[in-house]
């Protein structure tokens, strides 16, 4: 923490950066923190709190925080993934950031949680993460920390889904999507969806209504992870943020293993390695093609 | 009916003003609302197009012309674009009148400035006609009506009336450039155009609408000319879906331009926050 | 009402093909004169690179209990390389639709060359069956009611 | 108006009595997660969860729901055919429901009213009994003592349940449709008794609740509106990713879209969907010009609107201290915090450490 | 309201025996926006084309919809009679409700009700479709030929004498490619270079050919009619405005063993050197891994180890500083010519597909030679002078076996297919060897003979027939130096017996392969290839010298293995396209192609990556300021051929390919 304090402030003494983007104590654990002077670097902490993706600030879309000017920003091996994404598609310049890798041992579901991990209280994402360290950085900060506790609720789940019969899981995503109001919180919280204009927002044709009804609410969900494939960085953030709860990773997951098993392809933080849709192989499996 | 519900009006006339300005001429379908609707200069409406959505404008047409009314609008977005589309004898629905009003019975016995930039002169046309069909009440009316280019000049018959009439001063300009080889108007921005003009400013009533900057640029030159900034009017076009208040989109600061507007005085417009 | 009831099941697909191969195979098959069920309604599009997954959702959308995708087969492709693109990206989509319940026995994706016309009358028949066995999509059509 | 006792058995009963009768009751019950409650109509009682954690969302999508149809319309060779929705609606009868969020909807009845009559609102209004539970107090962002309400506040409810002793509820009448159920099911209320352990229940937590942020929000009103260029506002929002998440569990949150949908070439309907202000695209003109165009200005929309102007118009604050705002937002957005930095600014009431 | 008009076509009885026409007629009648809807016996007779034109005048129609064939049977005369009256073309459509609806049920109530849903369909389509003008793009009347073999030297001669300007750019010193190198040529047995080396001077003479020898294409950009090719010239070493090719230089340089590339290293050159005396251009180039100076300045010598052909030389043409240097040229079409490799039997193959032959000792037993090796024995220029020697040891061999389908027909050897010319080359080693070593024997050893072509059997059978040649049907297991000889393991499988011959000389008829560098020459054209890197044609039977990419013609082995005629046939096919593009002052192309939303794209390139054709441009879009506000993707209209791969892969749907629009789509679909 105190090496991490140390180069945010000389960041900002040198005048490399306008403002450090990292985690703060805040009313409800650990939230995001725009640094600015040097002084202020004080308030950066990292712990298993810091479970927010930080690389969504960096999207140009949002000009308030690109109005500040140059970032750092503190990344855990998922947000690094996150910010590679940004950056292999065009969004960032590599030579726009610096990025202040943390090394990771795992985050707490929510960071209104203790900062211990347990097997109950660890991110069903983390629980299976093997990157405990970036390799896209800057400076590489902090020790090098132990596995997290390993837990595959989310993978069992999935599992257990798919052995059910097809109309079983309709019905389980009907109520499911049911409870969906269409606030597109899990759209504005990722880091991979930075279009100017979503194409749930297109009006010309409408192809995904803005109503929160079950008919556009499947419509949104299967372009919404349609679009993720391949490169969401699993940081969970989407079904954080679902103010009603649903589980949203089950799809963006269930959609990542599919990638992997097909074209072997896992989101990485080299920003050189394209996602797989949008490229081929001419001899990849078709078995499904008649 | 619930407030949501819109009449439906038929198209009567329809005629392209400009390549992507259009106005229609509407009756409503149902006798008995024709019979009962009444409206006062400024009001708007909510036009559909039905799968589309609806879009909001002014009513382009003097409430002293009964039985029907007039909306002109540019194509800007999908509901527009579909009501473009549209012609005589189709269907659209319409909700309102909605908002306040310009102040036209204040106006009588004073002179009156019109000033309107493209499509701006829709609101403004029906304030004019209001104060023309009752000619007699008012001092002198003074038109100042601008577009980019000649081809963007719309309500160009009625601009043709204006212009034969003593009773009308019409200064109609088009930006440089935008002038045709027979244009017989000015050359310049509206602002300079009313300066050019210089109306009489004492106890004048002004009515100004058209592009945002054009309306910064004017409020400035009718002050120099002495107009009281509480007798000059504009109309605010923010974004609305429900026009009665409720939808929590148009306002700006503590005003709902829905319910409080769209008509302001340059005196209400400086009060306001600066969200424009 | 019992006429109604006792009529049976017919299936409603909607089919996505390109123009250089599938159309012109479906073409093929007209001129052949080969009989097939007629479930089936072509959208035709330059390549099956220009289908967008979002087609097939809302052919669901407006009722359809069946869609076919196809085009050229493999290095076929008119314009090079928008079938290998469309491989992708369906071979993704068939699995996310999986999950979230679309049985993939309602989806073909299929290649049928300009010279295929018998393979396309198959490929029709063989959806409207296996959709007919599978009866309605009332799930999905069950999204639509208010 | 009268208070009675209403045991744990007798409002299992009532509610039994209720749904054989036909009328809808919505109350706090399980959901297939059992670390959450959601308002929704139930079963039976043995569904509710009225001492149950809070439920994410407020019950207002039982008079304002997420999506509903406006109008149907059909296009024939000739012209449109319109098709009105009902705005009557089922008898239903909201139970358990917290202070904050009953609250909201007779607040929300003043937007709904003024001038126009919002029938679609109203309608569902009428239809609807509301029987609320005072509150424990929930968690460091419950803050309704600060917004002039309080974990037992009254506004809103058709009868006010308080806990008693043992397994019963004071129940405070306070309207004729509240009187109406009472005398409807008069044989489930007894004569009251146990006032004095309901007044500490009341006592308890409100002391608990004015803890979290001891200011008058009510007070905020004029400072915000003579500072709306304030620096405060200018850096306020970075973290905010104008997700609406916020406006989404809000109780008060009532902004909306109106939009058509096609179901075909010649039919469709038109709909009225939440919306939000935090939403990038929720002010853009047709020109493209947007007027709030960076996410400090719609946060800051937000809070004016809740603390400024709807007071002004309204009378009344658009804000009832829930703490959902704060508890939903994945970036650590808090209300709470922020009104205690703009009470300090202000110097209305006394900000006390309790908030950053 | 729009107002669409529908007609519905009969056919003749084909449509309206299973299609009540009437009917679709008056229920596509009742649709909202549908201003006029008939049925009419033949709607593409005169007649029928008459409806059309009427109705868009008297009911003002704005779009029509013509239920009847496929369109890709009359499209094109409905948009023409749209056109003829006024109707932009593309606001007219067809309903296909022959092939795809009357010709294909039987039932006509469901045929019926399927032709009203397809022609409702359209007519939602149409609602939504936008006026759209052919793209005009200008023609620079130039082409650039990619090497300089006969395919590329055919080409090359044609375009130029049909009127346009070539550019040929040829890698090697010498144009003239593998022809140049062959002794005789069957079935006529006429001498290569006295048929070559004429056009190969007409080339050089030819005052509208530009040859960049010694030169190769380093970059491609632009589209058909407006090609910008970037073209490195590869340092000589000599100033080719000086030299007049006198010699001098060769014949006082003191390296005079560096195996010759042109004689298949069965000769040797010098240092600086003229790959064969009649080479065009005749101009020297110095090889700097041979020349002793080169040499030393690369261990870092502080003197020149050598200048010999710079002192000898009278024109000081020779220049040891000389670098690489790039010309850009503007062309308005390619031709690629690049022609072929021979498969190169060794352990060490250039890809993990190709499998290389142990077993048969090339390059360790000397006397074991390719093709083209034996071409340069039998050729009078030739390291021999045309006198057979096998090159262990100058002896005239007296038995020669000749082993075809080397590497061709071989799966497991990663080449399927057959190289066609080894049958008829094998077939005229035997006899130009037979005239040279009359008492030679030649063995052939074949796995079937094919010999398709005008005179082609008839050789073949000269060989077997009338020139002694032996052929054995089988292949041979291995090679295996003996003393003197070659131990030839083989098997003759029309006996059945395994055969054993000791052989003076083994010669293998190794398959032909696309030149090395093919694939990158490819990427750089945007053109496809096979898995062997042979260059896709744009149709196998219809469109045999087109590519993938407009503007982009192929022509000789490069395409597939092809003899001398095949070549110059194609070639003179290519030049012709060329010619025919030529022709035009300008392009006319169909305007369905895509254009961005640039105020929606977010510029994250998804598009760019999956366009085959490079269309896809990143433009920087200013604010009023200067300042950058975005880098948008923006697709250049010459090159985009409207796949509409880019809009379905678009994440926000801000690019739209015209003529099938995410509207136009979305309608139909909403439609069925």
């Amino acid at each position: 923490m105190k090496e991490l304090r140390q180069i945010a402030a000389k960041l900002l003494t040198d005048g490399a950066v306008k403002v450090v983007i990292g985690w703060e104590e805040g009313p409800r654990g650990a939230r995001a923190a725009f640094v600015t002077r040097p002084e202020d670097a004080e308030r950066l902490i990292f712990d298993a709190r810091c479970v927010q993706n930080l690389a969504t600030y960096l999207s140009p879309r949002r000009r308030h925080v690109v109005g500040l000017g140059k970032a750092a920003v503190v990344a855990k091996p998922c947000d690094a993934k996150a910010i590679a994404g940004l950056i292999r598609e065009s969004q960032v310049k590599r030579e726009d950031v610096v990025i202040l890798g943390v090394r990771c041992g795992g985050v707490v579901r929510e960071p209104t949680m203790p900062a211990s991990l347990t097997a109950e209280t660890v991110a069903d994402r983390c629980g299976i993460c093997e990157t405990r360290e970036p390799t896209l950085y800057d400076h590489l900060i902090g020790e090098p920390q132990p596995e997290p506790p390993r837990v595959t609720r989310r993978e069992e789940q999935i599992a257990a889904l798919m052995q059910k019969t097809p109309q079983e899981r309709f019905a389980f995503w009907s109520q499911q999507l049911e409870r969906c109001i269409r606030c597109h919180a899990c759209r504005e919280v990722c880091p991979m969806c930075f279009c100017e204009q979503c194409v749930a927002d297109k009006t010309r044709p409408v192809w995904i209504e803005s109503s929160s009804h079950p008919r556009a609410n499947f419509a949104w969900q299967m372009t919404r992870v349609m679009h993720q494939a391949g490169r969401c960085v699993d940081c969970g953030e989407c079904e954080r943020a679902c103010p009603v709860g649903i589980p949203l990773n089950l799809l963006t997951r269930y959609t990542a293993q599919s990638v992997e098993k097909r074209f072997g392809h896992k989101p990485s933080d080299d920003p050189s390695i394209a996602a797989p849709i949008g490229t081929f192989r001419s001899d990849d499996s078709q078995e499904f093609i008649r | 009916m619930n407030l949501y519900q819109p009449y439906l009006m038929r198209i009567e006339e329809a005629v392209d003003e400009t390549p992507d300005t259009r106005t229609f001429k509407l009756v409503f379908q149902d006798p008995k609302v024709a019979e009962s609707f009444d409206f006062q200069a400024g009001q708007f409406g909510e036009y559909s197009a039905f799968g589309e959505g609806e879009s909001t404008f002014c009513i382009a047409s003097s409430p002293t012309r009964k039985g029907y009314i007039e909306c002109s609008f540019k194509e800007a977005g999908k509901v527009t674009g579909a009501l473009r589309k549209l012609g005589v004898g189709d269907t659209i629905g319409f909700r309102g009148p909605y908002g306040n009003r310009f102040p036209v019975g204040q106006m009588e016995g004073h002179d009156v400035v019109f000033i309107a930039g493209g499509i701006g002169l829709a609101p403004v046309r029906c304030v004019i006609w209001n104060v023309l069909d009752q000619r007699e009440k008012f001092g002198d009316v003074t038109i100042v009506y601008g577009a980019r280019s000649v081809g963007d000049l719309v309500y160009k018959r009625e601009l043709e009336g204006w212009a034969k009439r003593s009773d009308v001063k019409l200064w109609q300009a088009v930006e440089p450039g935008g002038e045709a080889p027979d244009w017989k108007g000015e050359i310049g921005l509206v602002p300079a155009i009313v300066e050019k003009a210089a109306p009489r400013s004492a106890d004048a009533f002004a009515v100004v609408c058209g592009p945002p900057i054009m309306i910064k640029l004017t409020l400035p030159v009718l002050e120099k000319l002495g107009f009281s900034e509480e007798r000059v009017f504009t109309t605010l076009e923010n974004r609305m879906k429900c026009g009665l208040g409720k939808c929590g989109r148009c306002n700006i600061g503590p005003v709902y331009v829905c319910k409080d507007g769209p008509v302001f005085s340059a005196k209400e417009l400086k009060a306001l926050p600066q969200e424009l | 009402m019992a006429t109604e009831e006792t009529k049976a099941f017919e299936p409603k697909i909607v089919a996505f093909v390109c123009n250089w191969c599938t159309y012109t195979g479906a073409d093929l098959a007209g001129t052949s004169r080969l009989q097939m069920s007629p479930n089936v309604r072509v959208v035709r599009l330059p390549c099956t690179g220009r289908i967008d997954p979002l087609f097939l959702i809302k052919a669901f959308e407006r009722g359809a209990d069946g869609v076919i995708v196809s085009g050229c087969h493999p290095a076929d492709c008119h314009y090079t390389a928008g079938n290998y693109h469309a491989r992708r990206r369906f071979a993704v989509f068939r699995e996310i639709a999986d999950m979230m319940g679309v049985d993939n026995q309602r989806m073909t994706f299929s290649w049928v060359s300009a010279s295929e016309g018998n393979k396309w009358r198959d490929v029709v028949n063989e959806t409207t069956e296996r959709v007919r066995n599978l009866g309605p999509f009332t799930e999905y059509q069950s999204l639509s009611r208010d | 108006m009268s208070t009675r006792i209403l045991t744990k058995a007798d409002l299992a009963g009532l509610v039994a009595d209720l749904l054989s009768a036909g009328t809808r009751v919505v109350a706090p019950a399980r959901v297939d997660n059992p670390q959450v409650a959601a308002y929704r109509p139930i079963a039976s009682f043995d569904e509710a969860r009225l001492d149950g954690p809070l439920p994410p969302r407020s019950p207002k999508e039982f008079f304002l729901p997420p999506t509903e149809v406006l109008l149907r319309w059909q296009k024939k060779k000739d012209g449109i055919e319109l098709q009105e929705v009902a705005t009557e609606h089922p008898k239903q009868v909201i139970l358990g429901a917290r202070p904050c969020d009953v609250a909201a909807v007779e607040i929300l009845d003043k937007v709904m009213g003024w001038d126009y009559r919002d029938e679609l609102w109203f309608g569902r209004r009428e239809a609807t009994t509301i029987v609320s539970l005072a509150c424990r107090g929930v968690d460091k962002s419950c803050f309704c003592t600060a917004v002039g309400s309080g974990p037992d506040a009254q506004k809103g409810a058709d009868i006010l349940l308080v806990p008693s002793d043992g397994d019963a509820y004071l129940a405070q009448i306070l309207t004729p449709k509240g009187q109406a159920l009472v005398e409807a099911h008069a044989q489930r209320f007894g004569e009251a008794s146990g006032a004095e352990a309901a007044k500490s229940f009341r006592e308890a937590a409100t002391r608990k609740v004015a803890s979290n942020l001891p200011i008058e929000a009510t007070k905020l009103s004029g400072w915000l509106a003579d500072n709306y260029e304030h620096e405060l506002w200018k850096r306020l929002a970075m973290r905010c990713h104008g997700c609406g998440a916020c406006a989404a569990v809000c109780p008060t949150c009532h902004c909306f879209d109106i939009v058509d949908e096609p179901e075909g070439i010649d039919r469709g309907v038109r709909r009225r969907n939440w919306d939000t202000c935090q939403a990038g695209k929720f002010t853009v003109h047709a020109s493209g010009h947007n007027p709030r165009g960076t996410q400090n200005e719609r946060f800051r929309q937000r809070v004016l609107h809740k603390f400024s102007i709807y007071p002004k118009r309204f009378g009344e604050l658009l804000c009832t201290g829930c703490g959902r705002c704060a508890r939903a937002c994945p970036a650590g957005m808090d209300l709470p915090e922020i009104l205690g930095q703009i009470a300090k600014l202000a110097g209305a009431g006394v900000p006390t450490g309790g908030t950053k | 309201m729009p107002r669409i008009g529908v007609f519905v076509c009969h056919c003749g009885e084909n449509i309206g025996r299973t299609v009540d026409c009437a009917r679709v007629a008056r229920e596509l009648g009742e649709l909202p926006g549908v201003a006029h809807a008939v049925d009419y016996k033949y709607m593409c007779s005169d007649p029928g084309q008459r409806l059309v034109k009427q109705a868009i005048a008297e009911k003002g129609l704005d779009g029509v919809v013509v239920a009847a064939c496929s369109p890709r049977m009359h499209e094109r005369t409905f948009r023409r009679a749209c056109s003829a009256s006024g109707l932009n073309p593309y606001l007219c459509e067809m309903a296909n409700i022959r092939e795809h609806c009357s010709w294909i049920h039987e039932d006509r109530q469901a045929a019926t009700a399927k032709a009203i849903d397809l022609t409702r369909a359209i007519v939602e389509k149409v609602k939504r479709n936008r006026p759209l003008e052919p793209i005009r793009i200008p023609v620079e009347k130039r082409a650039l030929v990619i090497g300089g073999g006969i395919a590329g030297i055919q080409a090359a001669l044609d375009i130029a004498e049909g009127g346009g300007e070539v550019v040929l750019v040829e890698k090697e010193p010498s144009i003239g490619g593998h022809m140049s190198q062959l002794s005789e040529t069957f079935p006529t047995l006429d001498c290569s270079q006295c048929i070559l080396t004429p056009r190969m001077v007409e080339v050089y003479q030819h005052p509208r050919i530009k040859l960049l020898a010694f030169s190769e294409v380093e970059a491609v950009g632009g589209y058909i009619g407006n090609f910008e090719v970037k073209i490195r010239r590869k340092a000589r070493c000599v100033d080719e405005t000086k030299c007049n090719g006198c010699g001098e230089c060769q014949s006082v340089c003191p390296n005079k063993k560096v195996p010759s590339e042109f004689d298949q290293e069965l000769g040797r050159r010098t240092a600086i050197y003229v790959p064969f005396p009649q080479a065009v251009p005749n101009i020297p180039v110095l090889d700097r891994e041979s020349c002793a100076l080169f040499k030393g300045r690369a261990k870092g010598f502080k003197e020149d180890a050598c200048g010999k052909c710079k002192q000898a030389c009278g024109r000081e043409a020779i220049d040891f500083e000389q670098q690489d240097s790039f010309v850009t040229e503007k062309v308005g079409a390619i031709v690629v010519a690049t022609g072929f490799q021979l498969y190169s039997i060794g352990k060490d193959q250039p890809t993990p597909q190709l499998k290389g032959y142990g077993e048969y000792g090339y390059g360790e037993i000397p006397d074991v030679i390719d093709g083209l090796q034996f071409e340069r024995l039998a050729s009078a220029s030739g390291p021999t002078g045309g006198v057979i020697k096998r090159p262990s040891d100058g002896k005239e061999p007296k038995t020669i076996v000749f082993l075809q389908c080397i590497g061709s027909r071989d799966a497991a050897k990663g080449i399927e297919y057959c190289s066609k010319i080894c049958c008829m080359y094998v077939a005229k080693h035997t006899m130009l060897y037979r005239h040279k070593v009359h008492d030679g024997r030649a063995y052939v050893f074949y796995m079937d003979i094919r010999a398709a072509g005008k005179g082609y059997d008839e050789f073949t059978r000269r060989a077997i027939e009338k020139e002694g040649a032996i052929y054995l049907r089988g292949r041979v297991s291995k090679l295996e130096r003996a003393g003197d000889v070659i131990k030839v393991y083989g098997a003759d499988t029309l006996s059945g017996e395994p055969v054993t011959i000791d052989a003076d000389m083994v010669v293998l008829a190794t398959a032909v392969r696309p030149q090395p560098g093919i694939e990158s020459l490819a990427q750089k054209l945007s053109i496809s290839y096979d898995a062997h890197g042979f260059i896709n044609e744009a149709h196998p039977k219809l469109r045999p010298v087109e590519t993938s990419t407009a503007g982009v013609f192929v022509a000789g082995a490069c395409q597939a293995p092809r003899d001398i005629p095949d070549s110059v046939a194609m070639a003179s096919a290519a030049a012709t396209k060329v010619l025919g593009l030529f022709s035009n002052k300008e392009l006319e192309r169909e305007p369905t192609v895509a254009t961005v939303n640039e105020s929606l794209c977010t510029g994250c390139f998804h598009c760019e990556r999956v366009c085959p054709y490079g269309a896809v441009e990143r433009r920087e879009l200013k604010d009023g300021e200067g300042n950058l506000n975005k880098v948008a993707a923006h697709v250049n209209k010459g090159v985009c051929q409207g796949c509409g791969t880019c809009q379905a892969t678009c994440p926000s749907k801000s690019v739209e390919l015209q003529g099938f629009t995410d509207e136009q789509i979305w309608a139909a679909i909403n439609a069925l």
